[in-house]
């Protein structure tokens, strides 16, 4: 696999199925989990385009409509907790910590392999969901609608997505103590990559807000089976307990979705405009701050469920202020350029296409934060083009740019620069073309996981239905010039991108233990006398 | 044993706690009473934490979780009563 | 704004049907501008720098400083003071769409898997379609049978979600004559999408006429008093035996003390939580005697009795004789 | 108890015991977060029917409860105190002191089971036999499956805890050196188990007795 003289590294050291499988090896796990992750994507995305196909026309008599409802609830759950929820920690993450940290692995490497399997047997769960006929009750899974009334595999759904919480649990703890533990001697707090910081913040995300889930989705399987009544008003339970517990985990799951994108952002810019991250303490503050504040705000997805008005008031309040440090992340990228000696490869125009998306997904945050505002775009399609502005404009775009930044660094081979420019800016068009008319789709009225809307909506959602489209065309075009690279792509050298980051200074691909020689000095910004002392390339 | 007589000490105070909360029942405290159960687990909680599970050798970072789940345990239970109660 | 503006806007706002809906379209473009404002300023910044220190040199060194802590602190405090001030400015609107007024006509409305049953206070009941007076306020007070539903009018920029257990309540002023839709908004199963209902605004004098042509012989009072009477609510709760159960005469709106010591004001879910289940919030000095009537009456039957109850208040009465048609509020 | 800065230079391969540590505070911080929720869903059904609920916890044996929390606060200061020795090196009494908590643990699971068996015999037990003659029966069965759900999860953590306890009291009387090749294994059971008694030392006031008696 490897043309020149045999250069051991972590892909050729052993290259037998039981190596892969029941490897402790971190960057093997990465890789690991991002055939997992891809897997579920692709399941996702064709429920996305069978119901974009669907939505052409008003009538809404290409499918049934409870198809329909199966469609867009295995487009949501597995999106969500299969894909963008672990994509960047357990792929890039799992892969760049140790590196970035100056370890040899994880904190638990076992740890680390028996939640990549709790993952794949969550997924099992799914599958087995979708090939059971699917789950009709939307990935919010609303009592008591999914309890009493609906008779799709609820069960396995839960199940699944009870198990898949275990992994992200895991790979919490183990982010953690490996970043409270494992750092080398000499990389203070303060010293660390920014992205480090985003997986730390992740991590905490995870460990505080997952179980809240688990505890959610026993009660879900009791009362779907049991009839136990916490969520069933007939026998007593509250229907807004379960939407509580519920998006007391999904929303800050929607950090964990968007703060490692941003730490992919904070590593891609400043590297390709040759400075250094603008305020550094700031973006670590907001990071953190993010973090906290995104546990108070839950409640802005309940305005008009029936909370009480006193709460309302206190959630929007909320909500507006968990804007500012988005704010903050964004002025400060922006001011990295300043001075800068920039240029645009592919990782430069992803992280520019993220900021640029970002900011309007954030902005339309503050229409929904606003309590009148919200009463009237609540569950429209305002709400989805918002957050997919987020999590596909932001999250997915971040993460393209971090895999073709690091890909010299994982595989040790270049990706087509020229192909990899086209197919990113193909994907912020398709993507604009897919989600801006949505926004105005939302505001005139048409509501969320409708199969029949009325007339007038019709030529906006042709427009959103073929932006689709290109959007599937645009994320193809890596996934086949990415794979083809990986055997024929041009050997890159250890750094190409002459890179000051703790991780390019080894081997690309590294070796198994990471680093030839005891690291000492993990400053990013190394001066010439630090770049002598004993970090080798 | 200079140790197992600190903890002997702590299991004296945890029984003496246990019994101040099943008197605390016999008293008319009515909605008082849940706010007495409270505060003596916490404090249960504290000592079996403090003494039993030796918090204090821990360096900052095994520290910094216990307080990382009482706020989260508070913020999860203050905003959501809070909804139920000025409903 | 001439028609042509009015007729592209049309496509991007749905019709104002109150004068709430434009009081929302004004604070959402008032949003929209200040939104656009600083994001154009945000990319031109990028596109500035992009372009004015785009890669001449291999630069090898990087400046080992780059942070201003006064500019950070600035654009901390900015965003965070603009949106304070925004939040409070809609503040009171928001406050004003949620507290009906008093004298609002009121409505029942039933939920109920993929289609809205309506109930006029005069009797008429209509299934998925529902005619308004124009300009006076109109209080929807609503439940729902079995899922969670939500009432939403694109045109009047309100929505409330009907739960299943408890009433929860969604008021306008209708205030342009037309035919209006509305849609569920929250997902409620196979046909949530085709769960539509027709709004039609009329002068109150067309309004009155229709009503006379539709309005049956009984009123939902009529109804509810059937319902008092037949099922034996009278035989305890009538003026002479005050000591067994509480008189019920002018009891809506009335703040009376529970057995746990707090004071409540009757409303609706208090009312209809009394009747299905009488020992939930018992009023003090009574014996829990009555029966519970969860599994005997439907939600519309609860709706007369409780139609009855208001209308048996005296607190009920003056507020008939002061509305008005055409009172906006 | 060796703080972590003495136990740094360990062999590479085993994690570094302070990591073990630290993993089981985290752990454990998730687990208060998963009891904390269900508490929370039983305190919000509290406050939607306090009257039902209050003679609900009327049924429960606040005697039995009463026992169960002195049995396993005690089961508590023998676990400390086995950390104690097994820090000191002493593999025997390490062991004694370790079945010594699981078998505590094996009694609060007995008391348990004969609480649960009075109840099922009173038909409590939320299912469809479930009876109660008084007022709101359908809030009083709410109470019993909240019951029955949070002492349940609890005694599923209990039973984890009483394998995991008695598998290192074997091993270390096994091997007296047991606690020498891994001396965080006592340390981190330890942590676990003070958790699940303090779980309980929350949810007995909770449920037993804040009905008053």
């Amino acid at each position: 696999m490897n043309p020149s003289p045999m250069q051991t590294d972590y892909l050729n050291i052993e290259t037998s199925l039981k190596s892969w499988l029941l490897t402790r090896d971190h960057k093997r796990i990465a890789w690991l989990y991002l055939g997992a992750v891809l897997f579920f994507f692709v399941i996702g995305a064709i429920a996305a385009a069978m119901f974009r196909i669907e939505l052409l026309t008003p009538k809404g008599d290409f499918f049934s409509p409870d198809f329909y409802n199966r469609l867009f609830t295995i487009h949501g759950i597995v999106m969500v907790w299969f894909f963008l929820v672990p994509v960047i920690p357990a792929t890039l993450g799992n892969f760049l910590l140790p590196l970035m940290i100056g370890s040899k692995d994880l904190a638990f490497p076992t740890l680390n392999l028996v939640s990549w399997y709790v993952f794949v047997v969550g997924g099992l769960f799914t599958i087995w969901t979708v090939a059971a006929g699917g789950v009709d009750t939307g990935w919010t899974f609303y009592t008591p609608f999914s309890s009493v009334y609906s008779n799709s595999n609820t069960l396995t759904a839960a199940t699944g997505i009870f198990i898949t919480g275990f992994s992200s649990i895991m790979t919490g703890i183990n982010f953690i103590a490996t970043i409270h533990r494992m750092r080398a001697p000499g990389m203070s707090w303060l010293r660390l990559p920014v992205f480090v910081w985003t997986l730390y913040s992740t991590s905490l995300i995870f460990i505080l807000a997952t179980p809240v889930l688990s505890t959610v989705l026993i009660l879900l399987f009791l009362e779907t089976q049991f009839g136990m009544g916490f969520f069933n008003p007939v026998l007593g339970g509250d229907p807004l307990l379960f939407q509580h517990l519920f998006w007391f985990y999904s929303h800050p799951a929607v950090y964990i979705m968007v703060l490692p994108a941003m730490g992919i952002v904070s590593e891609i810019v400043p590297q390709f405009a040759r400075n250094k991250i603008f305020g550094y303490r700031f973006i670590v503050g907001a990071t953190l701050a993010i973090a906290v504040i995104g546990f108070l705000v839950w409640g802005h997805h309940m305005f008009v469920s029936g909370q009480s008005l006193y709460s309302n008031m206190i959630f929007s309040f909320l909500s507006f202020v968990v804007g500012v440090p988005s704010a903050i992340k964004v002025f400060n990228w922006t001011a990295t350029l300043y001075r800068g000696s920039i240029s645009f490869e592919a990782p430069m125009i992803y992280a520019l296409g993220f900021i640029f998306l970002f900011t309007i997904g954030g902005m339309s945050g503050l229409f929904l934060a606003t309590l009148s505002i919200d009463v009237h775009v609540h569950d429209t399609y305002f709400v989805v083009a918002h957050f997919h502005y987020i999590m596909v404009g932001g999250s997915i775009l971040a993460l393209l740019g971090g895999v073709h930044y690091w890909f010299p660094k994982v595989t040790g081979r270049l990706y087509p620069e020229r192909l990899a420019q086209g197919s990113a800016w193909l994907i912020i068009a398709g993507f604009n073309f897919t989600f801006f008319p949505q926004f105005i789709l939302g505001y005139m009225g048409m509501p969320r996981r409708y199969q029949s809307y009325p007339d007038r909506f019709q030529t906006l959602n042709v427009l959103s239905s073929a932006g689709a489209f290109i959007l599937a065309v645009g994320y193809l075009l890596p996934f086949l010039y990415l794979t083809w690279s990986l055997f024929k792509g041009a050997k890159s050298g250890p750094n190409p991108w002459n890179s000051d980051g703790l991780e390019w200074q080894t081997s690309s691909p590294p070796i198994k233990e990471n680093f030839a020689h005891a690291v000492t000095y993990g400053f990013r910004y190394l001066t010439e006398e630090a770049k002598s002392n004993g970090v080798e390339t | 044993m200079q140790g197992v007589k600190s903890d002997l000490f702590v299991f004296a105070g945890l029984l003496m706690l246990l019994i101040m909360t099943v008197v605390g029942s016999y008293w008319p405290l009515g909605e008082g009473l849940l706010i007495w159960s409270l505060a003596i687990s916490s404090l249960k909680a504290y000592l079996i934490i403090r003494f039993y599970m030796n918090f204090r050798a821990g360096d900052r970072a095994t520290k910094l979780f216990p307080y990382l789940a009482g706020v989260g345990l508070f913020i999860l239970l203050l905003l959501v009563s809070t909804d139920f109660l000025t409903r | 704004m001439n028609s042509f503006y009015r007729s592209i806007l049309h496509d991007i706002f749905p019709r104002e049907g109150s004068q709430y809906a434009a009081d929302v379209d004004a604070m959402v473009l008032l949003l929209t501008g200040l939104c656009i404002f600083v994001f154009l300023g945000i990319m031109a910044t990028l596109l500035v720098f992009s372009i004015r220190y785009r890669k001449k040199n291999q630069r090898t060194d990087v400046p080992n400083r780059s942070s201003n802590t006064w500019l950070e602190v600035t654009w901390t405090i900015g965003p965070l003071i603009i949106f304070v001030g925004f939040f409070s400015f809609t503040l009171g609107s928001y406050l004003k769409a949620e507290i009906p007024p008093d004298n609002a006509r009121e409505m029942f409305v039933v939920g109920k898997q993929w289609m809205w049953k309506f109930q006029h206070e005069e009797g008429p009941r209509e299934l998925n379609e529902i005619h308004l007076p124009m300009g006076g306020p109109v209080r929807l007070v609503m439940i729902s049978e079995d899922v969670i539903h939500s009432l939403y009018l694109p045109d009047f920029r309100i929505k409330q979600d009907v739960l299943p257990g408890r009433y929860t309540q969604l008021w306008f002023t209708p205030e342009r004559k037309g035919v209006f839709t509305i849609h569920c908004a929250e997902f409620c199963g196979t046909d949530h999408s085709r769960m539509d209902a027709k709004v039609t605004v009329m002068d109150p004098l067309e309004f009155d006429n229709w009503l006379k042509s539709v309005s049956t012989n009984s009123t939902l009072v009529d109804r509810g008093r059937i319902l008092f009477e037949s099922h034996g609510c009278v035989s305890c709760h009538n003026s002479d035996t005050i000591d067994q159960a509480p008189s019920l005469a002018d009891s809506y709106g009335k703040t009376v003390k529970l057995d746990n010591g707090d004071a409540i004001t009757i409303d609706e879910n208090y009312l209809r939580e009394s009747i299905l289940d009488p020992q939930a919030k018992k009023r003090a000095g009574y014996r829990p005697i009555m029966p519970a009537y969860a599994r005997v009456f439907s939600e519309s039957e609860v709706i007369a009795l409780l139609a009855f109850l208001k209308s048996y208040s005296s607190h009920r009465l003056e507020i008939d004789s002061k509305r008005e048609p055409g009172e906006s509020q | 108890m060796k703080t972590s800065a003495e136990r740094e230079g360990q062999e590479p391969d085993i994690p570094n015991d302070s990591n073990i540590n630290l993993g089981i505070w985290i752990f454990l911080l998730t687990e208060a977060m998963l009891f904390g929720a269900l508490i929370l869903c039983y305190s919000v059904m509290r406050i939607l029917h306090p009257a039902a609920f209050n003679t609900a916890s009327h049924l429960l044996d606040w005697k039995a409860g009463t026992l169960n929390t002195a049995i396993l606060l005690f089961s508590s200061f023998c676990m400390a105190v086995a950390v104690r020795a097994s820090g000191k090196g002493k593999s025997k009494g390490t062991s004694v002191l370790l079945l010594v908590s699981a078998s505590l643990g094996i009694l609060f699971l007995a008391v348990k089971g004969m609480e649960y068996h009075s109840e099922w015999l009173k038909y409590l037990f939320p299912n469809d036999e479930f009876t109660f003659a008084g007022p709101d029966s359908a809030f009083v069965k709410l109470f019993f499956n909240a019951y029955f759900i949070l002492t349940g999860l609890h005694a599923i953590h209990l039973t984890f805890g009483i394998l995991w306890l008695s598998g290192l009291g074997i091993a270390s009387w096994v091997s007296p050196q047991f606690h020498r090749r891994y001396p965080n294994a006592i340390d981190c059971a330890g942590l676990y188990w003070h958790f699940v008694d303090i779980v309980w030392v929350f949810l007995f006031p909770l449920l037993y007795l804040v009905g008053g008696s």
